[in-house]
């Protein structure tokens, strides 16, 4: 390559639970790199203590996202021209609204705990022996369902949201989202009992709108309208049965 | 930190004011204009059942919204949660009650 | 470099918030403003002296307008959960900023 | 030998590796079926549902529930794709059981597939069969398939032990049966030994060692590596699917490989080679939209006729079918693309055919037990069930299907086994020291081995193999062991320490390419995704054999073994007299 060489100013928070700071790195740029590879290049050629997590490589597992100048991202699907300016400047973090475990990795389990919590898991109301039920893809609970079916589960939604940061029972956009998606699925045996959770304190009543998980979704998934969905739903429940 | 019924409690209130809030600063408007003075706004509000209700709904249900308000921003700076923090909100509902109540019997009934 | 709380919707968000806080803390004062002049041996007067002073007029400018940002931000907030909205938040929420402008603007103009 | 190293020791009853669709599955089904009070532990090297493949499926997941369609159709496609060598009791239960596992996906789990339009199940064409009978989720099947489940494993009493890396199988002193296996919790760095009674192994193999490859970053044939070790026969080593179409976008870059989607060729996308020509008709009649094997054999050719550095892998061309359109049809694979800084749908991506699947695993039976008491290998770790190639929606099916048997299968077993057992603490110590070795050796650069490895394996082992590049190839991993052997990480902090855990992955790959290697030395014909230009005939039918590895002492030997056709011979079928050949409108 007869080109000069670039460089990027990547400055990477380096620590653990306890304590941490930032730690700058001068890295090779290329013409087709994404935030990982350059994650990935410091670990592998400047500093082989480095950690950081990721699975799938394509935007798939969700296991990859990290805090990017400011923003939460996918970092395997980020490509650094998207993200660096003119000056070459990244700063790298671990996730908010999650613990770290070491350097880019959080510790997810608060989120999939939430997850669970939601009551985000399907209550069968058929078995194995059963036909598969007949449901046609156009009627209307299907089109809510499927709204928010792509969701990979990678926190981004969750670490964008300051309703999180300050309200640490707040389920959060993701799970949220899920039982938005459960509560339409008219094969899901207990939708009743989802409706419940959300409804008690740390349910969808606590977002404020603030959209940051739309906004940030890189699946272009609407968290902040399916907790909407549950709000009028719950809403019109309450009355219905009676307060 | 809010169930529903403290989110609906402070839906409904907010939906309550929503005519009184217009209503209020429509005359605010009207009465800086010089249409009319001080005086005469508390001459027709005194002794009016009208602007007693007017007044007296827009408070109680300032109260319940903004207390609930106040519960959620303080929880969410500060970290209070528990029973402390409904001791704080149902303080804060009987303040701008009680404070409420009276600006609406001085507007409206003392002479 | 862009932070997450970069967005229309965040801003529409930290509005209706601080409005609201305001609102909040200015209500009491409010409260036991009308109370104190009413009950006042003065009464009428000093009212009437007391809503000239400048201060008092900007405070109740300053009233109307975050009534206004708060309204309206709130109904933006009402519709978006209450009504099956299309997603044009953003669209929403400059409405809505607009709106709040548009009345305490009006105020304004009267008051000076 | 006395242990060196300070571990941490944990009991449990049923432990499951990996949590693809087969260690998922076997937990649900364990939890659903042990009796009352059973432990049931699932350690994986990621995150719960959020590594490996399973996730990663795109086309669907095959079963015969279309119209017309029948078990005995997706068992004779199967069995003719693997080209005759499936073990044929595993392919027939794949069949039969995948009727199951989707209707427990849709009913029990809560997946919801696609739909025709009056609401039953769409089935999609997949290359290579005789009926539509891939149901998928859109183009994201895996998220579906690994959400749904990790939801009802997370939120049943099942331990997790997340990142904790399996290094060691490691059996009973008398070495009749598994006494337990040995991780490395890898956020701390400590060593813990975890006894089980049963062990299901779904690590999910993974042909990483290519330069191109596919699968997750977290599968580097671990699993087959320790069943190696621990004596195992291995077979169908030779086996590695390609797929046709992985993007290239340079060395430095982990989206090098990843998989631009079978449907892109299947609706006319065109393959045009460095100067321009559209060259896959040159090799088969169907052109684009002939089988993985062929067309991955096609670029693999014109790529090296092509000397040109700066233009590696060939194109792929979309624009033809207008731009628009192919956005509307392939958003994700436009998007992701673009994401990546190319244009899909009005550009050119350059391709490369890309390693993707292991059909080669540990000897099973039907029931998923392996050749020790106390051991079960399902999905991409088992060989078996797909012979020499795998049918385009077989792969999710059999993870599932076996997992859930491995599932059900230790329920029921551990009911007729008395107490843990204690593990051969010399293997125990061998194995830990084997992990630590690199501590005692200067550091260097682990990455730089990986490469190289990668770049052998694609060179002598890959596409296209000939015996003098094979033993070439076995040379060459000679020189490149000797070199990981020498090659030190610094111990200071281990907790989490990706370094040490690359090396460990290449000493798995490594370990596992010889015996792919040798494999492919052994097998001197070309039948399915092994293909040799020095033997390109299929060799006889009727005496088809399957390699079998082993590994003695430093040993590996490789065998033959015949394949017993235990439901159907070469030539003939199950179906019925009048059932028409295929049920696939010609397109
Ligand atoms: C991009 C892509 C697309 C595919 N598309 C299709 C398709 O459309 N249809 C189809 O049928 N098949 C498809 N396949 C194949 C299919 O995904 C696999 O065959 C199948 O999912 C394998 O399942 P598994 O459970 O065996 O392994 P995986 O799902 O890969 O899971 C392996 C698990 O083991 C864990 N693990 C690995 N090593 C260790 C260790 N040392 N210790 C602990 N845990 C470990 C991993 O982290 C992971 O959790 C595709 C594969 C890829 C890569
Ligand atoms: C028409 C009148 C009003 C409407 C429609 C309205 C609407 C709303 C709504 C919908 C919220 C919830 C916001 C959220 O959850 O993010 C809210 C919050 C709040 N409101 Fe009002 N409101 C009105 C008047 C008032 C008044 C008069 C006060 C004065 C005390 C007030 C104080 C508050 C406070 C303190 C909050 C909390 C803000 C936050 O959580 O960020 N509101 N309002
Ligand atoms: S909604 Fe979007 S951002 Fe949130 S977890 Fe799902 S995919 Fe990630
Ligand atoms: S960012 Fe948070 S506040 Fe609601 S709209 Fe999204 S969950
Ligand atoms: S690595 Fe899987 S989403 Fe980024």
């Amino acid at each position: 390559m007869s080109e000069q060489q670039e460089y990027l100013d990547v400055s990477v928070w380096r620590g653990d639970a306890s304590s941490g700071d930032y730690q700058s790195f001068r890295v090779p740029e290329y013409a087709s790199q994404t935030i990982l590879d350059v994650v990935s290049w410091i670990q592998q050629n400047a500093d082989p203590t480095l950690t950081y997590r990721f699975a799938c490589r394509v935007g798939m597992c969700g296991s990859c996202a990290m805090m990017v100048n400011g923003s939460p991202r996918w970092t395997c699907r980020t490509h650094v021209k998207k993200v660096a300016g003119k000056d070459r400047k990244l700063k790298i973090a671990p996730l908010r609204n999650l613990p770290v475990i070491k350097d880019l990795a959080a510790d997810m389990a608060p989120f999939f705990d939430k997850w669970v919590k939601a009551g985000g898991r399907h209550a069968p109301s058929a078995t194995r022996n059963d036909p598969i039920p007949q449901i046609k893809p156009e009627s209307a609970g299907r089109d809510a369902a499927n709204a928010g079916i792509e969701c990979i589960n990678c926190s981004v939604c969750y670490a964008a949201c300051d309703t999180v940061t300050g309200n640490p029972d707040y389920l959060g956009p993701a799970a949220l989202q899920r039982a938005w998606t459960i509560v339409n699925d008219e094969k899901h045996g207990n939708r009743d009992a989802v409706i419940e959770i959300v409804s008690a304190a740390g349910g969808c009543h606590n977002c404020h709108s603030m959209g940051s998980c739309t906004l940030h979704c890189p699946n272009d998934l609407d968290p902040m309208s399916a907790i909407a969905g549950l709000k009028r739903l719950t809403a019109r429940n309450f009355f219905k049965r009676g307060a | 930190m809010l169930n529903i019924r403290l989110y609906l409690a402070q839906r409904i209130s907010a939906m309550i004011m929503v005519p009184f809030v217009i209503t209020h600063i429509a005359v605010m408007i009207y009465a800086i204009q010089g249409g009319l003075s001080a005086a005469e706004i508390l001459g027709r509000t005194q002794g009016s059942v009208f602007w007693f209700l007017f007044y007296g709904m827009f408070v109680a249900a300032v109260s319940v919204h903004a207390a609930i308000g106040v519960r959620v921003i303080v929880s969410e700076t500060t970290g209070l949660r528990g029973s402390a923090l409904s001791l704080l909100s149902g303080a804060s509902f009987l303040l701008f009650l009680f404070l409420g109540a009276r600006a609406v019997m001085a507007v409206t009934v003392s002479a | 470099m862009r932070g997450h709380r970069n967005h229309p919707l965040w801003f529409a968000f930290l509005l209706h918030r601080l409005s609201g806080l305001g609102l909040a803390l200015f209500l009491p004062a409010h409260f036991w403003m009308l109370s104190m002049v009413l009950t006042n041996p003065e009464g009428f007067d000093g009212f009437a002296r007391w809503t000239d002073h400048p201060l008092v007029k900007f405070a109740e400018f300053g009233l109307v307008f975050l009534l206004a940002v708060h309204l309206f931000g709130g109904l933006r907030l009402l519709a978006l959960e209450f009504l099956p909205w299309p997603a044009r938040h953003k669209t929403l929420a400059a409405a809505s900023i607009a709106g709040a402008f548009l009345v305490s603007g009006a105020f304004f103009l009267n008051a000076v | 030998m006395p242990l060196k190293a300070d571990i941490d020791r944990h009991d449990t009853d049923i432990l499951i590796l990996g949590t693809g669709g087969a260690g998922l599955f076997a937990a649900l089904h364990a939890q659903q079926n042990a009796p009352e009070g059973t432990r049931i532990t699932v350690a994986v090297k990621g995150l719960v549902g959020k590594c490996g493949c399973t996730r990663m499926v795109q086309g669907g997941y095959n079963v015969a529930l279309g119209k017309g369609d029948s078990v005995e159709r997706h068992f004779m496609d199967t069995v003719v794709g693997g080209k005759w060598l499936p073990n044929q009791d595993m392919a027939w239960k794949l069949c039969k059981l995948a009727v199951e596992r989707v209707r427990e996906l849709e009913n029990e789990i809560g997946c919801f597939f696609d739909r025709e339009p009056d609401g039953s199940l769409h089935h999609k064409a997949f290359a290579g069969q005789t009926a539509d009978r891939t149901v998928h989720k859109g183009d994201l099947t895996g998220i579906e398939i690994i959400n749904r489940l990790m939801e009802q494993v997370l939120s049943r009493p099942i331990e997790k032990l997340e990142e904790h890396r399996a290094i060691g199988l490691v059996p009973t002193r008398d070495g009749s049966a598994l006494a337990g296996v040995l991780f490395i919790d890898m956020r701390t760095g400590r060593f813990r030994f975890v006894r089980a009674k049963t062990v299901m192994m779904g690590t999910g193999g993974g042909p990483t060692m290519y330069k191109y490859h596919t699968p997750s970053g977290d599968k580097t044939m671990d699993g087959l590596a320790m069943a190696l070790r621990l004596g195992l026969p291995l077979r169908d080593m030779e086996m590695v699917q390609f797929h046709p179409t992985g993007l290239l976008a340079g060395d430095h870059t982990r989206m090098t490989g990843t998989v631009l989607e079978e449907g892109l060729r299947g609706a006319g996308g065109e393959l045009l080679n460095a100067h321009g020509h559209r060259f896959m008709f040159d090799y088969d009649q169907r052109g684009e939209r002939a089988t993985r094997d062929v067309v991955s054999r096609g670029i693999y050719s014109e790529m090296r006729k092509n000397n040109n550095p700066e233009q590696v892998g060939v194109y792929i061309s979309m624009k033809h079918l207008g731009p628009d359109n192919v956005r509307k049809k392939f958003t994700g694979m436009v998007k992701r693309c673009a994401d990546c800084g190319f244009d899909l749908a009005g550009g050119l991506v350059e391709v490369v055919p890309t390693a993707h699947y292991f059909m080669g695993g540990v000897v099973v039976d039907p029931d998923t037990r392996a050749g020790i008491e106390g051991l079960y290998v399902a999905g991409e770790d088992a060989g078996g069930a797909h012979g020499s190639n795998r049918l385009g929606g077989n792969g999710v099916a059999n993870s599932t299907v076996f997992g859930g048997v491995a599932g059900e299968t230790m329920a029921a077993d551990i009911r007729t086994m008395g107490s843990l057992r204690d593990p051969d603490e010399d293997v125990l110590a061998a194995e830990i020291e084997r992990a630590r070795r690199p501590f005692a050796r200067k550091p260097g650069n682990v990455h730089e081995i990986r490469k190289q490895l990668q770049e052998m394996m694609w060179d002598d082992v890959g596409v296209i193999r000939t015996e003098h590049g094979l033993k070439r190839g076995l040379q060459r991993l000679g020189d490149i062991h000797g070199a990981l052997l020498d090659t030190g990480v610094d111990a200071s902090n281990l907790a989490f320490n990706l370094t040490w855990h690359d090396w460990l992955n290449v000493a798995s790959l490594t370990e596992i390419s010889e015996v792919i290697t040798k494999a492919a030395l052994s097998r001197e014909n070309s039948r399915g995704a092994h293909f040799r230009e020095d033997f390109p005939d299929s060799g006889d039918m009727d005496t088809s054999y399957f390699t079998v590895a082993r590994k003695n002492g430093d040993t590996v030997s490789v065998e033959r073994e015949n394949v017993r056709f235990t439901i159907v011979r070469p030539g003939e079928t199950i179906l019925p007299e009048d059932e028409p050949e295929t049920l696939v409108a010609q397109a």
